[in-house]
């Protein structure tokens, strides 16, 4: 098992570019990923996550740039000379060999001895040993995906790539799927690109999440880093949701930048403001919106803005959703724990809202508002 | 009372179905109540008289006849072996690459299907004449007009079944250290396979049966079709309807044994 | 283009094998041999163990035309045929030997041949000197019928009209069997007629045709469908009805008159069996073997002293007309006139227009 | 494996990667020629036994007539031939096309049935059908259509039945008449209707029938503005596959039909055998060939299946 | 427009029964759907749910029991005749029709004359003007979806079924859609019965949940009541997540039950007490458990428990998700809002932990604690 040989090598990509006829669906990409952690790739449809992982792969030829594993350069290195794997999202078994041998394929391949003890050992890994002689059409979708994982694990890639693999299963088996890939991961140690639209998926499971765009990656970071700190307009509204309230900034200290935001100062820490002079988008999440009916104490050291009327409320089990008219007219979204501590404030009432300062972040006003929210909600 | 309407509306398909199956077998059953016809006293090959069990006993009676089946055989495994080649080949050029010309050469495929038997045969017959083979009709000029009808017909079965192959399991096992080479054999080829497979039993069927082209180039050469023209003209031995019957009965057990076989694999 | 099909018998030879190859292929038409049953010995399995040739006899002449489309591409190319002998119609044999396929006879192997062979059949146009032919049996072209069907079918214009025959009956696909039975029926002389005569004859064909009356044109095959029920009545040759050995078919000489004619052994060119073939003419030409022919298959007999014979083998025999034509029968039989390459093609081309489109 | 310094150059030139119909590459041999050569023996085959005696038939269809086969023919650009055939045998032509549109449209509508029950009523009886459906081709089509002879035959159980019923006159008959023929080449070509229709009936998801039910179309409108359109492309593959063979068969007519019932393949298969007039049955064939080619064309076009192959 | 007439007729399922052979999908089910709601169907893959929605369009015919529309039995009404239209989970376009045609379709079967001018509206309402004269297979799958939503809403159902119509579209879609089906309802105002997996959708979109499992209803009623009052082990897992601690009842009161729990003496508010002597499981929502360093002041007035300790951390965004061990050996898991007013909590401190007592509810032991529960989680 040479192909693991030496697993603190990193992923490199760097300036790869992928056109396909007039359409350039990477751009001059560049990303690391560090040996040994668990990397999420995440982006809207069509963003180029697929093609990025097949150059990765080698089932795509990028048009330019290059691809390293370490030292070495594997731009152009055939498929099947590569130390990296791939689960594909329809998982892509083979129909006419049975589970077991679906496993071996990769062993096989390279003339391994004693296969069968690393099989059984791998289908004890997945928790499939019953299914072994099973032809892939037999099992059911949650059973393919951890044999499409097996199969791919079992070569100890240096690299294992992971095409949202959850994607065609339900939420149920999908939460139950995420938990028992970290589990391997964690168990087995390699490095796993993952891609996914789900956001949720990619913070609970990832070490670190590039946020892709438009064939670009638009941010990288910690999960936490990304969701506190959101770098654009497109960050802020793809990953969780955003409220984003145009202001325009009075001055900048090396500590924090202060904003005048209809008529309230508010100063949000250097390191996220991302403007220091003209307008902005002040940007805060739903979850950090306090609310209280008028006149009432707010937890929160800010200002208190005033004559907010809550305009719409959902119960979500664990939270409350509000949604709240500023006096500048905005809708605001604001989320509550349901801890029971206050009940819920019904449609109409009049709040005060608030939040910390150093929860807030300030992005160019030259960016879209809307970029990367979801469509057709407010 | 609806309840009952929807059985009948569930099962009236499925009668006049079976229906039409039993019109396609009406011939088949004559056909293999004849093989025990003894019609030795009569001139009448159109009459069921007495029951024999000498036709069986000995099929091979009549001059000539089972040496055409053998013939027929022969030219049909090997018009099935070589149209099964050549036409998963193209299939493969036509579903798999791009290349100039490709639309072209697929209605050229097609068009050998949208030919009359009549005008394929005599075109061959006008070809092979003309180029001074007529005297040579025979094995061989059969061959060549059977592999040419199969053809298509294997293109066009071999290509319905790799279109509905999900390119991402070779994508797969390359991504699982197989060559392209390994990739072939390994996977795209075992599921081809009952494309090809059946692409080989139409084939088989079609030269196996094939008459007019045949008689058009064959020659000197009698293949079972022709024994069957040339005997109804004097007389159908009662043997060709064992003859008959055995083909059915062969085809049936063989797809039938094999599906059965299928079918026990994919339940273990 | 097609190449031309004239060959020249000397050229187109094989090397004759007969000496250690002891094998015969025999093309003919069906119902013209004898067959083993029980105590009876067929004349060819005799012929077998008197000479130890093996015989391949296929009954595969179903008509004059067909027999010539399946041979004209390997004959007219100097191919082998794969066969040592057949038995064709003399207007096709006259055309086969003229086209120089068929191989000339060596005399002093068929002596009996030369010997035996009827006064009427020798001195032909076509072959003058019997050196390529052998008449195999003569014939007549007349009505069939099934009496149990309907009742007697006496003319062929009968045949041609009659309402309850109406799509039971059939012709001969040959040219000169149906036009020979339909000149006469326009009263006119098939070994001499006119233009007009011809015309008048074609249309009462079509108009049969037209009306539904004719089910189907045939070769030999008409006695299945006779047996079979199919067909009620038809245009027959004299043999065959005989040998169905259906007491309900008879074999009629129209009133109008019959036609009359020879089929004849040809050895083609390129047979490796030439002198095997020569053997069988000759004992073919025996009169005891003839007689126990005729009296199976119901021809008539080319062989002189057959009569004689048939006194040995079926005394029952000797008067029937059928096989020994008497004066009185001999006068109702005509002959087709020979015909130009012109006439061939024009007179055949009508035919074909109303038999085959 | 990967432990090896790359052999690849400073500048590593990328491998060219054409694209496969789905524009994905990295599939299975994917060189630049490879699919003419794939192609190379197959395309090769058809274009020396079929496209090639195809102008050798056009050839013979200008012969000059004068020609015989025992004398050669040779080619005289006589575009007369082309007249002079359809002047004489138009009508074994048309009769030709009649009766095989006739059978095409009962082969439709038995054919239907039959893949109609087989996609969406018999279950795990389906493989089974299927193979019943393919097992006449096996039972030689002479010996088949020998046996429908005995079956229609004057004397035959059916006649007598059918007589005796007084559904029939006693002079009545079923052989040597369009209606055997006819039924003969249903019979013999439905297996052609019948696989077509099934792969596309069995392709259609059911439940867009269950959706034409739930919006209050009865189950003949659903079928006929649901099923029906989306079997088009079998229905189409089906009609050719039987229309064609059809109508250039001889067979059917030869021993179920009677001389009025002639259809173009045996006047074709007269002259070329019989007759040896090269000449006229080239310019028959020719004709019949580019009528079909011409109808089929139109056809599709019409049905809008162009994809069919 | 006949068919919705009377838009004041309830669905009834009585006694409904549906058995496949053997095996009884549907079982004696009973369920009133006032009308003009939006109704849930919730529950687990294989419950049912898909089996009674298709006896309700007629497409199954039912074993034993009743459907009936306002007074009318419906129950073997030929699908064709019933005012009830389905949105299916693939959508079912009909391939070989365009956009128009698709939506036209019902009103066409039902002669409705001045077809074009509905359908224009409907195209609106789903905002699909510009794509009339397309195939549906040129959609995305939202906009398939929302054909197919236009499709059945065109023939003013009295009910309209939809089942799992969002199932194959990614989150992001998913959540847009969500809003767009329920503005529709509200717009239109019929009766809506959606199947759906998934939890937040049900409660979000719904005015009533219920909530089946293995073809029975477990619980009906409307989301916060569901949530927050569950009464099996099943729905307290199935629905959001649970903490179920057993406990034995050792009073029990006309107002609250009283459980000790480990030594802790809680409360339970009557209404939640479904068991009234003997053992129980006591539950409690993640988002009700608090958590403090131990020491901290608690902002609970139930008892405080000590001897906790955090054994897992996982950052989701809006809230943290806190696993922690309490001193009798149970995991109970604890979510908190991360609204930043203390920063997270690192693994291995140890907390006191406390819950306001009126949301805890007491289910009968003899429940399967984990019926309901995602598989693989702990
Ligand atoms: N072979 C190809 N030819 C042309 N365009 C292509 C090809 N493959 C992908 N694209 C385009 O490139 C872009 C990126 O595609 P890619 O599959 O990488 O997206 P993705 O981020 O994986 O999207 P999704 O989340 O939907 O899977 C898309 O706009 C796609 O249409
Ligand atoms: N035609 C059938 N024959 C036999 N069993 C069936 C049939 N249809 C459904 N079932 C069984 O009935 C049970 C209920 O099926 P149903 O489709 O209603 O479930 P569901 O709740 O819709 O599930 P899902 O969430 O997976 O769609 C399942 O166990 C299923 O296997
Ligand atoms: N059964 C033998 C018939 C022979 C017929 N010979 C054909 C002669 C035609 N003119
Ligand atoms: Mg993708
Ligand atoms: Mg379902």
């Amino acid at each position: 098992m040479s192909l693991a040989a030496d697993s603190s090598r990193s992923l490199r990509l760097t300036a790869l570019t992928k056109e396909f006829s007039t359409f350039t669906a990477v751009d001059s990409l560049d990303l690391t990923v560090p040996a040994g952690t668990f990397f999420a790739l995440l982006g809207p449809s069509g963003c180029g996550k697929t093609t990025t992982l097949r150059m990765v792969a080698g089932l795509e030829v990028p048009t330019s740039g290059a691809i390293h594993l370490g030292d070495d350069d594997i731009t152009y290195t055939k498929p099947y000379r590569r130390p990296v794997n791939t689960v594909f999202q329809n998982y892509a078994l083979f129909p006419h060999l049975d589970i077991a041998e679906n496993i071996a394929f990769g062993l096989r391949r390279r003339k391994v001895r004693e296969v069968d003890a690393q099989v059984a050992e791998m289908l004890a890994l997945v928790e499939l040993e019953s299914q072994a002689d099973k032809r892939p059409a037999m099992l059911s979708g949650g059973q393919q995906q951890r044999v499409a994982l097996a199969r791919a694990l079992i070569n100890r890639p240096e690299v294992l790539l992971l095409d949202e693999p959850l994607g065609a299963l339900d939420l149920k088996l999908r939460r139950a799927m995420q938990i028992e890939i970290k589990r391997i991961q964690t168990e087995v140690g390699l490095t796993f690109v993952h891609v996914t639209h789900d956001q949720e998926e990619a913070m609970t499971m990832a070490d670190t999440i590039a946020v892709m765009n438009a064939g670009v990656i638009e941010q990288m970071g910690s999960p936490s880093e990304l969701y506190e700190n959101p770098r654009t307009t497109f960050v802020a509204n793809f990953l969780g949701q955003s409220n984003l309230i145009p202001g325009t900034v009075s001055s900048a200290g090396s500590d924090v930048v202060k904003v005048d935001m209809h008529g309230t100062q508010v100063s949000i820490p250097a390191a996220r403001a991302h403007v220091t002079s003209g307008s902005g988008w002040v940007g805060i999440r739903p979850e950090k919106v306090l609310l209280a009916p008028e006149g009432e104490p707010l937890d929160a050291p800010g200002n208190h803005m005033h004559g907010a009327v809550i305009t719409d409320v959902s119960f979500f089990g664990v939270s409350t959703q509000y949604v709240v008219r500023m006096p500048w007219g905005q809708q605001l979204v604001a989320f509550e724990q349901n801890t029971g501590i206050r009940g819920v404030l019904p449609q109409g009432t009049r709040v005060d809202v608030s939040w910390r300062p150093e929860f807030a972040f300030l992005l160019p006003s030259s960016q879209d508002v809307n970029a990367g929210a979801v469509q057709g909600a407010r | 009372m609806q309840r009952a309407g929807r059985w009948i509306g569930d099962h009236l398909v499925m009668a006049l179905g079976a229906l039409v199956l039993v019109y396609m077998f009406i011939p088949i059953a004559v056909v293999m109540l004849m093989s025990f016809n003894d019609n030795s006293r009569s001139r009448n090959v159109y009459a069921f008289r007495d029951f024999t069990l000498a036709n069986w006993a000995d099929p091979c009676k009549p001059d000539g006849m089972c040496s055409a089946v053998l013939r027929s055989v022969e030219i049909s495994l090997l018009a099935t072996l070589v149209a099964t080649i050549l036409g998963t080949l193209a299939s493969f050029a036509l579903v798999r690459h791009r290349f100039a010309g490709r639309s072209v050469i697929n209605s050229m495929i097609f068009l050998p299907m949208a030919a009359p038997e009549i005008v394929m045969g005599s075109s061959l017959l006008a070809l092979f004449v003309s180029a001074g083979f007529g005297g040579r009709l025979g094995f061989w000029t059969i061959l060549i007009a059977h592999v040419s009808f199969c053809l298509s017909f294997v293109v066009v079965t071999v290509k319905a079944r790799l279109n509905g192959l999900d390119e991402n399991l070779e994508q797969a096992a390359m991504d699982l250290y197989a060559n392209e080479a390994t990739t072939f054999w390994r996977v795209t080829f075992p599921l081809v396979f009952p494309g090809i497979l059946a692409a080989a039993l139409l084939s088989f069927s079609l030269s196996f049966d094939d008459f007019i082209i045949t008689n058009l180039n064959a020659g000197q050469t009698v293949t079972f079709p022709m024994y069957v023209w040339g005997v109804s003209q004097r007389g159908v031995p009662m043997q060709v309807n064992v003859i008959g019957t055995v083909m059915f009965l062969l085809s049936m057990t063989l797809v039938l044994g094999n599906m059965l076989a299928s079918r026990r694999r994919a339940r273990t | 283009s097609t190449p031309d099909r004239q060959q020249d018998p000397k050229e187109c030879r094989s090397e004759d094998r007969s000496a250690d190859d002891k094998r015969l292929l025999v093309s003919n038409w069906p119902g013209y041999m004898d067959e083993d049953d029980g105590d009876y010995v067929s004349t060819l399995t005799e012929f077998s163990r008197r000479t130890g040739i093996d015989v391949r006899y296929t009954a595969d002449v179903n008509d004059n035309l067909e027999f010539f489309a399946k041979v004209v591409n390997q004959l007219g190319s100097c191919q082998s045929s794969e066969r040592d002998l057949f038995m064709l119609t003399d207007w096709m044999a006259a055309r086969m030997i003229q086209v120089g396929w068929i191989q000339p006879l060596d005399p002093a192997k068929v002596p009996n041949l030369h010997a035996n062979l009827i006064d009427s059949l020798t001195g032909v146009g076509w072959d003058p000197d019997r050196t390529y032919s052998a008449p195999w049996q003569t014939g007549l072209t007349g009505i069939a019928y099934n009496k149990a069907k309907v009742k007697e079918v006496r003319s062929f214009s009968e045949l041609l009209s009659r309402p309850d025959l109406r799509g039971r009956i059939s012709l001969l696909t040959e040219m000169r069997d149906t036009m020979g039975l339909a000149l006469l029926a326009e009263g006119a002389d098939p070994a001499d007629f006119t233009d007009a005569e011809w015309e008048r004859a074609m249309e009462r064909l079509r108009k049969a045709r037209r009306d539904g009356q004719v089910r189907a044109f045939t070769g030999n095959e008409y006695i299945q469908d006779l047996a079979a029920g199919n067909i009620v009545a038809c245009e027959a040759w004299s043999g065959d009805v005989a040998a169905a050995e259906d007491e309900n078919l008879v074999f009629v000489t129209p009133e109008e008159g019959q036609m009359i004619w020879s089929d004849n052994m040809l050895v083609p060119n390129l047979s490796p069996h030439k002198a095997n073939a020569e053997t069988w003419i000759n004992y073919y030409y025996e009169p005891e073997v003839a007689a126990k022919l005729a009296a199976y298959v119901w021809y008539i007999c080319p062989v002189k002293g057959a009569r004689e014979a048939m006194e040995k083998v079926d005394p029952s025999l000797v008067d029937n007309p059928l096989i020994f034509p008497t004066e009185e029968s001999a006068a109702t039989t005509h002959s087709f006139m020979a015909l130009e390459e012109f006439q061939i093609r024009a007179y055949e081309g009508d035919f074909a227009d109303v038999a085959g489109g | 494996m990967t432990t090896a310094t790359p052999a690849a150059p400073a500048t590593p030139t990328p491998p060219s990667a054409p694209k496969g119909p789905r524009g994905r590459s990295g599939g299975v041999g994917k060189g630049r020629f490879t699919g003419y050569w794939l192609l190379l023996p197959g395309a090769l085959w058809l274009a020396v036994f079929f496209v090639v005696p195809l102008y050798s038939l056009l050839a013979a269809s200008l012969y000059d007539p004068e020609g015989s086969v025992l004398t050669g023919y040779d080619v005289s650009y006589r575009f007369a031939n082309f007249t002079d055939a359809l002047a004489e045998f138009w009508q074994p032509l048309v009769r030709s096309l009649i009766y095989a549109g006739i059978a095409t449209v009962i082969c439709l509508v038995l054919g239907y049935v039959l893949a109609y029950a087989i996609a969406f009523k018999a279950g795990r009886w389906r493989t089974l059908l299927l193979v019943l459906v393919i097992a006449p081709f096996f039972t030689s089509f002479l010996v088949r259509t020998l046996s429908w002879k005995l079956i229609l035959g004057d004397d035959g159980f059916v006649v007598g039945t059918l007589q005796t019923l007084h559904l029939m006159g006693p002079d009545d008959r079923l052989l040597a008449t369009p209606v055997a023929v006819i039924a003969g080449l249903t019979y013999n070509f439905l297996p052609f209707m019948v696989l077509p229709l099934y792969a596309s009936l069995e392709k259609i998801d059911p439940r867009l029938i269950e959706a034409a039910g739930d919006l209050y179309a009865s189950p003949t409108r659903g079928f006929f503005k649901v099923t029906v359109p989306l079997s088009m492309p079998g229905v189409v593959a089906g009609t050719l596959l039987t229309f064609i063979p059809a109508a250039g068969d001889y067979i059917n007519a030869e021993l179920l039909g009677s001389p009025n019932e002639r259809m173009v393949g045996n006047v074709i298969q007269n002259l070329f055998t019989t007759t040896g007039d090269y000449a006229t049955a080239g310019a028959l064939s020719v004709v019949l060939m580019v009528l079909i080619v011409a109808m089929v064309v139109a056809y599709i076009r019409k049905s809008g299946t162009e994809d069919l192959v």
